[in-house]
């Protein structure tokens, strides 16, 4: 079965990449399978200078989730595209770039060193980092704000920009539809809902930084939620995330409007879940009467059935 | 670096709240430095999202099989504790860069280790003891709580803590160390990071190697959940990929 | 051990409820303990008339936790003081009766006829159901239109009003803060999280609503997160609510900040289950140092080395 | 109406992704009337909130064991599947209110399933044939599927239909009924909500009654998670607490 998609103008073999943050720059997954084999990669979220990051604990379990406060520790625009790009550059796997920052003008200048990369297909424009005190989310909270930092990133990129949303919102298509204003070429949805766990011994948070973002299984219901609203209203493709495990979740974003779909949270499990599920994802198709991914969508977000 | 099913050959309680499980496999066994650990698979279906470490203590090359020492701390611990022989474990591993022994002959090495940061350490002792002369001081909460001190004895002359008195010296290793008063040329450490630091700080003037831990999300070096500072030029290391073990003089606790 | 709790004026033989619309009116659980065991009862929310409620399917089930969308079905505010309160009048445990409306106006006529009722000791307003179309939800993610309802609901209700928050909002702390200037004696939090699962077979959302609200341990880091924030900035007593399943979870919302607690969802898995946290509480505050509820709190929510 | 953990007797495969589970215990087998259903909970842990309702397909009282029938169609009944002889599963029930088929004497009894809607009438078929005459029509999708043919032949005029006509009549249960032509006085059904619809508007003229199945939260009237179009004042009835059984002309499908 033909797996391709095209993400407006990116083409992907088939719709399968793991989430930013979750696979590296790639390289620590290399000895597990062939990066070819996958649709695209998100990288590691740059910034402008290397960032240390959040203390450590950084990381908790939940039930059926996680949750993280790396704090967006990266080596840095300079350092990405000088020690992590060129390995990336011996695959022809879509590289799609995910952008953070505290100021707006942090996130056009990361975005324009790094658009005219060559293994550079696209542009992620992370608004909605819960983990870091200042910037990241708020662009992504307010419409206004998220609509300036989009339109400020598309007059420097040369590379399609997908904006990737908050769930800690009230109403996430109005923020869809302030992106898609200001000429956002696709989202992404969902990224991490904040939460926070509690160390009964020391009696305080797990995670050093209080609050971290939830991923996983459980915020699966959520995503599928935000993605089928914002397809109904919005007419740009969607990257779809949040819990998947398997090609089940996969058809699942797909039926509720996502184009392709991200994994993170589920490769600390299972270091080969991208290519399983990519080899796997045919035979699901055929098990629920789909022909084609084409057919999919045009029985899921685009069938009025389907819509409230 | 492989995922595979280990069968478990043994599950069984050697001290408070503190299981010796023996793991068999074909690919895994067979590529263990000393000092590396494993990542495990807790549960089935999608409760549990991240997986355990827990260092290897031992490993039998014949037999295809390896040793974890793990305490019971919380659900997944708990999990472990349950299994039966024959039951099945998703690991991956070997992970991390472990001791490198390699240089030593005939030197005189100080181990510390304290609660369950005795696991790696006996791997070491055992290795460490066919060509040099070893001490091993290791600390513990209570008398219930003390394992491996027979197994230790036949590599290294061992000294036992404990935090209450219950058994051995009272108090911490630390204060043990001090009258040793012996002319140590290298020190390996694992335990709780409290331990650590009052160690590194002890013995600063001697070469030293700590086993860090830290929570972890991947085990792999891609998420950056497990930095620790380090002196290096990033100003960090990730322990899962770059330690767990790592020169005392160059990690900032 | 004492496990007397004071919510404001409200005294509770100690902090474990069933939640709201888990218990039904209390009398299907009579089978399996005495109700005056617990430490109050939060019924299923009254309306002004009797409702029907969404067509089913009205649950799904998601990764620790589930959906629902039952959409208030309930016997009218009159049915429930004829039919549902006699019995309950039985048992010296307090009521909490949770309030719903579509309008303003249903929610004043809602409390001022259930706030004489001796058996209630408390108004548990409900702005923050997801799933009706008109009312509910909107009251409770607009800071100004939760002022307006809990203004007008205390002008008419002589028992104290506890206020129940809705997670789906960017900003919890604001609608909390405006809750508590229109005189809200307490807060409950939080009530489920918009999500959707889609059936694969019949290619459309299993629940007929569309959307459903997320409950169980899937949300429990959500509700720690939002109890601590608002514990920090708000003084009102808290009852907290969230995928609780064991009393870990009780001593982790205590010490995030609630007050007492309510279980949900549990119910349905282990019909036992609050009498069993009631019994299994005390042991388990001891394992972890606590010689009362007292000392939870001390080292919990009001102790700064929490706060962040 | 109890909490009990069973144990399982048997387990085992008997139809196209259909199994048969032999339970036993102290309490809930003893308590069970025909028509009546359990509660399962599902897996250990917090995967799983919610239990899994199925109808009780039969009871040996003296045994202390009941069975059921359940078809494979997800997670839950994935999970049911697994398990092993001597295996535990936590039960609520019997709940519901299952047939009433005291006043049945010397009638001539319609039973109608389709699919897994069959179990809970093997139960009601066998006690009905002590004193009645019973036709069953039975449905099943392709000839894989079908369970339980000879069983009931041994208490009832049995006549099986499948979709695609693999094994006996071909096409829907309707239609045999339709052909039988005999003057029934009652009749008794159970499957999916579409077999129901047509089977209530065909013998409108008779007294029925329907088992309706719906999903649930907490299986025993509190949730409002399960309930259906009725005519009485309230305008409903929950199934798991007024039904599964109902009256087929009371009921608004
Ligand atoms: C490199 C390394 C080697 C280790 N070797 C051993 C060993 O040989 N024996 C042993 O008993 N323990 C060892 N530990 C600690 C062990 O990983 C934890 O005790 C264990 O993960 C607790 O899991 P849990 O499910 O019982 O606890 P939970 O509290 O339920 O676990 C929740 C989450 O927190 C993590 N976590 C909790 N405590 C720790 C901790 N102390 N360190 C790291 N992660 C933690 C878990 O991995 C899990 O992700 C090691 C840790 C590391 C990093
Ligand atoms: C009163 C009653 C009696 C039943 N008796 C039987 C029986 O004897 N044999 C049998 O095979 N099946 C029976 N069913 C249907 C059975 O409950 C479902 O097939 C089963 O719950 C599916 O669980 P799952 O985990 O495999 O599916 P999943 O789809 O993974 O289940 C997810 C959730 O949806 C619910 N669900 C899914 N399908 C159904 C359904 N058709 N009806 C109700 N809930 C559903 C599950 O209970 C669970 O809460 C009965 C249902 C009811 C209400
Ligand atoms: C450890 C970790 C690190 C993450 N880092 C980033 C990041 O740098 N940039 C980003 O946009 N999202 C980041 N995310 C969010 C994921 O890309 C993804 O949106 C989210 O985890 C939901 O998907 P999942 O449930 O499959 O994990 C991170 C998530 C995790 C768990
Ligand atoms: C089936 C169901 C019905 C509910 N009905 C109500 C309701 O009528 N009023 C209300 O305020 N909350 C209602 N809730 C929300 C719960 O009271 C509670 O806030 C939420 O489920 C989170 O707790 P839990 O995770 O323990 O279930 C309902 C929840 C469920 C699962
Ligand atoms: S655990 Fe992911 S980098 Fe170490
Ligand atoms: S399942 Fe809760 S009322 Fe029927």
């Amino acid at each position: 079965m033909n797996l391709n998609v095209s993400l407006g103008e990116v083409e992907l073999k088939n719709p399968v990449m793991p989430a930013s943050g979750c696979f590296g720059f790639g390289k620590e997954f290399s000895p597990f399978y062939n990066l070819n084999e996958l649709g695209a990669i998100a990288i590691k979220a740059a910034t402008g200078k290397a960032r240390y990051g959040n203390p450590t604990p950084r990381v908790a379990e939940a039930s059926s989730g996680m949750l993280n406060a790396i704090g967006l520790q990266n080596p840095g625009v300079d350092g990405i595209i000088k020690d992590e790009l060129p390995y990336l550059q011996n695959y022809d796997t879509p590289i799609i770039a995910n952008v953070a920052g505290s100021t707006l003008e942090e996130y056009v200048q990361v975005t324009s060193k790094l658009t005219d990369e060559p293994a550079i297909k696209a542009i992620e424009l992370n608004i909605s980092c819960p983990n870091v005190k200042e910037g990241g989310v708020q662009f992504g909270t307010d419409p206004q704000l998220a609509y300036e930092v989009t339109k400020a990133v598309k007059s420097v990129s040369t590379k399609p920009v997908f904006v990737k949303l908050s769930p800690n919102v009230t109403d996430v298509v109005a923020i869809a539809d302030a992106v898609y204003k200001a000429g956002a070429d696709g989202l992404s949805m969902i990224n991490t809902l904040t939460g926070m766990r509690i160390d009964l011994n020391k009696k305080k948070p797990i995670i050093a930084n209080g609050t971290g973002g939830l991923s996983g299984p459980a915020i699966k219901p959520i995503a599928i939620k935000m993605i089928h609203e914002v397809r109904q209203q919005i007419d740009l493709p969607i990257i779809g995330m949040g819990g998947i495990t398997s090609t089940e979740d996969i058809l699942e974003f797909l039926l509720a409007g996502a184009d392709a779909i991200a994994v993170g949270t589920a490769n600390f499990k299972d270091p080969f879940i991208c290519k399983r599920l990519i080899d796997e994802l045919p035979e699901t198709l055929r098990q629920y009467g789909f022909g084609s991914l084409q057919e999919v969508r045009e029985q899921g977000c685009h069938n009025q059935s389907i819509l409230l | 670096m492989k995922q595979e099913p280990l069968t478990v050959v043994r599950n069984q309680l050697i001290a408070l709240d503190t299981y010796e499980m023996v793991l068999k496999g074909e690919e895994i066994p067979s590529l263990v430095q000393v000092g590396q650990f494993i990542h495990i698979e807790i549960g089935e279906g999608e409760e549990f999202m991240l997986r355990r470490p827990i260092s290897i203590a031992e490993v039998n090359d014949e037999e295809k099989t390896m040793t974890i020492i793990y305490k019971v701390t919380g659900k997944g611990t708990h999990w472990l504790s349950q299994l039966e022989q024959e039951g099945q474990l998703n690991v991956l591993g070997p992970l991390g860069n472990g001791f490198n022994i390699e240089h030593h002959n005939h030197d005189h090495i100080l181990i510390v280790g304290g609660g369950v940061g005795v696991p790696p350490l006996y791997h070491l002792a055992k290795k460490l003891s066919q060509h040099n002369h070893v001490t091993a001081v290791l600390g513990f909460q209570t008398k219930e709580a003390v394992f491996y001190e027979t197994q230790f004895q036949q590599f290294a002359n061992t000294k036992i803590t404990t935090d209450d008195g219950s058994y051995g010296y009272k108090g911490q290793v630390t204060k043990v160390i001090e009258k040793l008063n012996q002319p140590f040329t290298t020190y390996y450490a694992c335990g709780p990071s409290g331990m650590l630091k009052a160690v590194q700080n002890q013995m600063s003037h001697l070469n030293g190697y700590l086993s860090l831990e830290e929570r972890m999300g991947c085990g792999i070096g891609a998420c950056f959940a497990c930095v620790c500072e380090h002196t290096n030029d990033k100003g960090y290391v990730k322990i899962c990929q770059d330690g767990p073990v790592l020169k005392a003089s160059e990690v900032i606790l």
